[in-house]
């Protein structure tokens, strides 16, 4: 049985969006339907949606880049860059962060102080600012399909804009996309914002312009036990799938061991798939996207190289649908296009030496599976049973409650009371479990792994085991042993 | 040794908290009294809480490339607030991409910026330097 | 038993060494006793022999790059630069190819003209006309220990200059340094000729400066399959063995497929050590190299770095002592010393990664080990039993009989009836086993392994395949597929 | 079409027998008549093989980096045997590191070779020159 009763009336929502297009100028272009018979009339290969599903059958890894300057033909450059030196097969358009914060007045003066100064003054592309014939541009310009990531918890504008002018994927969630990203906005706001877009997206789809989702695996990039961010990519694809999204791709951050990150990436799929079929959308076309680390990176070239391939061998061995990609400069700053093609080549090599080879079965791997899986259904079950019948109640009381705890979060929204570390082999356990509703042998399991590797570094696991984790990778390590 | 009070704060649209808590525990176990903002915080913030709590130190943080446009006017603001003595430190990426490091450093302290920290300080790099400038503030300003 | 019927007299070797050290002027600086007191002077972490056992204890995994350039200070500059800025736990001489041919007079022109056009004019450092002092120098100006790296059927004058200045390892054999290196040499000189290397190296043990000893495992870098690199370590080792080499490193060239190359890695060590053994060396400290992809790479850089982290991920999780670093500019030309310890950070940064976790122990890998060391087994025993006693009579007529046979091998000693191609999975299989004599089930898993990829592929197995796995890797692959 | 006769080799102390054993193949299934001397090959092994088989072309191979010492008098010493219409190719890493390939080229064209061919050459990228310059050759000396 669908839980239909979750899904916005679009009457309800035409209504909303009559508000949405008049917060900035730009607003007044949007006209959806237009938008959905564009996208229709885009060949195969340059559909988002369809180019992951078409992967996912074929069994091979997408590689994708991030990528977003302010001026819109210097990005559209820098995308055909990535696209022909970097041979991306999959495109991003990263927004800069005054959009994200919705301050487009901010990201007006950056874009224009841009222009004038020949160089970048926003950390991204202000899409909102550049409007839907020019955002069309971009899509008309590349020849692979090109993605909206960014961070927003309100997003409804630069949905409205971005899939009007033809962009057939939109990252991001009313979870993932505030507990990482913001600080004071109620997840109820943030979760029915993200409401509204997906009721859009799934309005294109019912049009027959297919629309991929993407909630934001990683969170905050640092540590993320698998069954938490699990946890939130389960509730967002709910969520979506409740307003008719039917193509949605599940991300999971690299966290550097190899059985567990293999794992994570196999029980992504087969957990979401359980949830959305007893949700009664089994018709959902699920992949998954694999995130190279997203912690610190170290400042050496070519240690980061290293780093990179790590990740690119995790995604092959796992065999992610698509692997989002890290530069050489990623803790130099914002990457020259040389250097985010290098990225995707490092990648691309790593990819198709591996692509015929699988992370071997074994019982340590299936051990591994078992205990995500049971974290995560705790979190998600627990979740689902707050909510009693509405997903997005469920997932708002699970946060308020510590269900779900996404460490290091900035939001208020988040209890913010567990702490992950390492173990012995690098796999990231719990220090703190908060209020994580976890059966005690689960409990047990984490205390005894953390307990080993203080026995190997002859200390008590202890915060600072945790800062040591946070520069290890930076410093050329996986587990920051004490020196 | 007399407690000393330090703000931080991670200025603008900036949400990067993972900087910011390891240097909220890594100061407070130096011995410092520690007043953290957090993140996504406006200039008014950070000279609010420094008012209030008669702070010696305001070590702002941007990582997320805005740093430039975010600080614009914040020493005038502060020194029209009256704290003209208080030290103000900057550290993370502070612009967009990897510029040379001697051209950002003299931009931000052109700002009014005391010290002006490179992507990667730990808290060992600069802790000498702060307890020398407080110390040396604290001398002249008592 | 020990097979001490094989060992050279001394005093016969002395006599040959008065010969031997007046091949080139610089032999009569040649004082071997005082060569061993300064070995033993030498601290354990500047001795190679003793910092491998040492690694081997710990478990982990040392970097060693390839380096040489003619001009001495040039030369002491480089191995400093990798030491510091490429942070290599072991250093390397690497002699340039006139002196490998005993071309001591074209050696020397070159030596000159580079010192004279400030650019070097031959590809490695000639040692034998540096003479002992000036080798002296580049051991007392590095901190971490040097080996000497060549290709040379006869290398005794270099050997006798080299271990009098205190370099502490010397690469090669009678074999390993004769199939993939020369044309027209007959196997029996070679191995007489390195079995007073061996010998010379015994001397110097039996005086108690440690010496490790390396056969060259990856012989002509090309798909060669475990077994016949596994083979030849072996036989090499027992020929040490036997005079007197107490520490070798055992080498084996990456093929690609994980299972194989971990397989591989783990019975180079087992299978020798059980030969050792029964031959009567118990006490030998055996050690394994894995020497990153030695075919074709890439010329892109950032494509490079992939193929040199695959490399690393493999040496790490196979737990070879140590691994030999590709650079990204392998298929440029001889690398700058950037370059160089770019490759040495990117593959550091993997090893330590990667340094806490095992690959699987599965089904998958422990057939592959029985494979290889059935193969291995039926080579090596063959060969033995050939030389009836005598481990050099058996490794020449074995190669006579192609019943050890190195693909694309230049030597005329060598049958080269075999063929190598790369099965679906990227392992290296036999496309044709020549004269190997091999078990009926083992000939037809390979004919079985390359008729599955044929099907895969839509065509026979055949010398395309084999061309299309060669190039492979430099265009950015693993299996040679048709386009 | 006549058959054309190449005498291939890797010239000096050379051992790279790889690209080599490649290039034999794909030259006679290219229809020519190939002449494979292998590694190792001095000047003076190349000529006598060109009188020999009355060889159109000569291939040399140089990967290891002492091409620039190998092949100098190559091209006299081909002059002085009466050679002198032998086409004369080069291809691999013709000197030490990495060098601006435009010096190379002119540096082995001024030693008398016809074309000289960078690392990773293709078969399929040189063919189709190698046949022009042959038919060419042929017109003029016949
Ligand atoms: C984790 C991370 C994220 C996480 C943050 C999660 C969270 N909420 O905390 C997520 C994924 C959400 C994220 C988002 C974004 N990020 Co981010 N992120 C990182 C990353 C990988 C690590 C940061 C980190 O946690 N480091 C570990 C901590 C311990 O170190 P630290 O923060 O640097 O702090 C230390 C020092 O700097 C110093 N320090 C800090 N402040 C101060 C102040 C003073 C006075 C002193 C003395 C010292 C000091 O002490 C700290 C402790 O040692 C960095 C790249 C890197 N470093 O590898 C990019 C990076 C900072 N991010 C970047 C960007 C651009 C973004 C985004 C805009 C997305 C995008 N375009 O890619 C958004 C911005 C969102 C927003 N509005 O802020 C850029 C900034 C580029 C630039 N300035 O040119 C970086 C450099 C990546 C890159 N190369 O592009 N990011
Ligand atoms: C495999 C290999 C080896 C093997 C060779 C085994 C054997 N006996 O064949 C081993 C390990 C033994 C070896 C040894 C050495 N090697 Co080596 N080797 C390589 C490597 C990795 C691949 C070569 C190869 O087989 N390529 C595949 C074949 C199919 O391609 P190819 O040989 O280039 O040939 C093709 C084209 O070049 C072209 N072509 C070739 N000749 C001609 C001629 C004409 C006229 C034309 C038109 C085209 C043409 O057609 C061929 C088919 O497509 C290369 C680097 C690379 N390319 O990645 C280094 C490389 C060639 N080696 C190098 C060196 C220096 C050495 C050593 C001196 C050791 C050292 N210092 O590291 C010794 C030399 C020994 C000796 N006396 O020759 C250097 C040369 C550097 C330079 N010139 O500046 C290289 C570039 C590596 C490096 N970056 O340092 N090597």
């Amino acid at each position: 049985m669908k839980n239909l009763h979750n899904q916005l009336d679009w009457d309800a929502v035409e209504e909303e969006r009559q508000e949405v297009l008049t917060q900035w100028p730009t607003g007044s272009e949007v006209d959806y339907e237009e938008g959905a018979r564009y996208i229709r009339s885009l060949p195969r290969s340059r559909n988002f949606a369809l180019c992951l599903q078409d992967a996912k059958e074929k069994g091979i890894t997408l590689t994708q880049p991030r990528a977003g300057v302010p001026v819109a033909v210097d990005h559209l450059d820098l995308l055909r860059f990535l696209q022909n030196e970097g041979e991306a097969d999959l495109l991003p358009t990263t927004i800069d962060s005054y959009t994200r914060q919705n301050r487009y007045q901010e990201a007006e003066q950056g874009l224009e102080e841009s222009r004038r100064e020949g160089r970048a003054l926003l950390n991204g592309f202000p899409a909102v600012n550049h409007g839907v014939d020019t955002n069309r541009r971009i899509i008309d310009g590349t020849k692979v399909p090109v993605q909206i990531r960014h961070g927003t918890p309100d997003a409804r504008l630069l949905a409205e804009i971005t899939l009007a002018a033809g962009f057939t994927a939109f990252e991001g969630g009313g979870i993932s996309y505030n507990i990482p990203y913001a600080k004071q906005v109620p997840l109820e706001a943030s979760i029915r914002h993200w409401q509204y877009i997906d009721r859009l997206a799934g309005r294109y789809q019912e049009l027959g312009a297919d629309i991929n989702r993407e909630p934001f695996g990683p969170l905050t990039g640092t540590l993320v036990p698998p069954c938490v961010s699990h946890s939130v990519a389960i509730l967002e694809a709910l969520l979506a799938a409740e307003q008719g999204v039917k193509h949605i791709t599940l991300g999971y951050g690299q966290c550097g061991n190899l059985v567990q990150d293999t794992a994570a990436v196999q029980t992504l799929n087969r957990l979401a798939q359980e949830y959305l079929e007893q949700a009664g959308f089994p018709d959902v076309v699920l992949t998954t996207v694999f995130h190279q680390w997203m912690g610190g990176f170290p400042s050496d070239e070519a240690r980061a190289f290293g780093v990179i391939s790590v990740g690119a061998a995790a995604a092959a061995l796992a065999r992610a649908t698509k692997v989002i990609v890290k530069t050489p400069h990623e803790a130099l700053g914002i990457p020259s296009k040389e250097a985010n093609a290098e990225g995707l080549r490092t990648t691309k090599q790593v990819l198709n030496m591996l692509k015929d080879q699988m992370f071997p079965e074994t019982d340590a791997l299936e051990q591994e599976r078992m205990m995500i899986s049971r974290e995560t259904k705790a979190l998600v079950d627990r979740a689902l049973e707050l909510g009693d019948g509405s997903t997005a109640a469920g997932a708002v009381r699970a946060f308020a409650a510590g269900v779900v705890d996404v460490p290091f979060a900035p939001s208020r929204m988040n209890a913010g009371k567990t702490m992950p570390a390492r173990d012995n082999e690098g796999a990231v356990r719990f220090l703190s479990t908060g209020n994580l509703p976890f059966a005690k042998d689960i409990l047990d399991f984490h205390r005894d792994c953390l307990a080993r590797r203080g026995e190997t570094e002859g200390r008590k696991p202890s915060f600072q085991m945790v800062v040591d984790d946070i520069y290890a990778i930076g410093k050329g390590m996986l587990v920051g042993r004490p020196r | 040794m007399a407690e000393y009070t330090l703000i931080l704060g991670v200025i603008g649209s900036d949400v990067h908290a993972v900087g910011n808590k390891v240097l909220e525990v890594a100061l407070e176990e130096a011995g410092f009294h520690v007043v953290n903002l957090g993140v996504l915080v406006s200039q008014q913030e950070f000279i609010e809480a420094a008012i209030e709590t008669d702070a010696d130190a305001i070590l702002v943080t941007s990582l997320y490339g805005h740093g430039e446009i975010d600080c614009r006017g914040l020493k005038d603001a502060l020194i029209e607030a009256g704290l003209d003595d208080v030290l103000l430190y900057i550290g993370g990426y502070l612009v967009i991409g990897s510029q040379r490091w001697e051209d950002v450093e003299d931009k931000f302290r052109a700002m009014g910026f005391d010290r002006v920290y490179p992507p990667g300080t730990m808290v060992e790099d600069f802790l000498p330097q702060l307890r020398a400038d407080l110390a040396r503030q604290r001398g002249e300003s008592h």
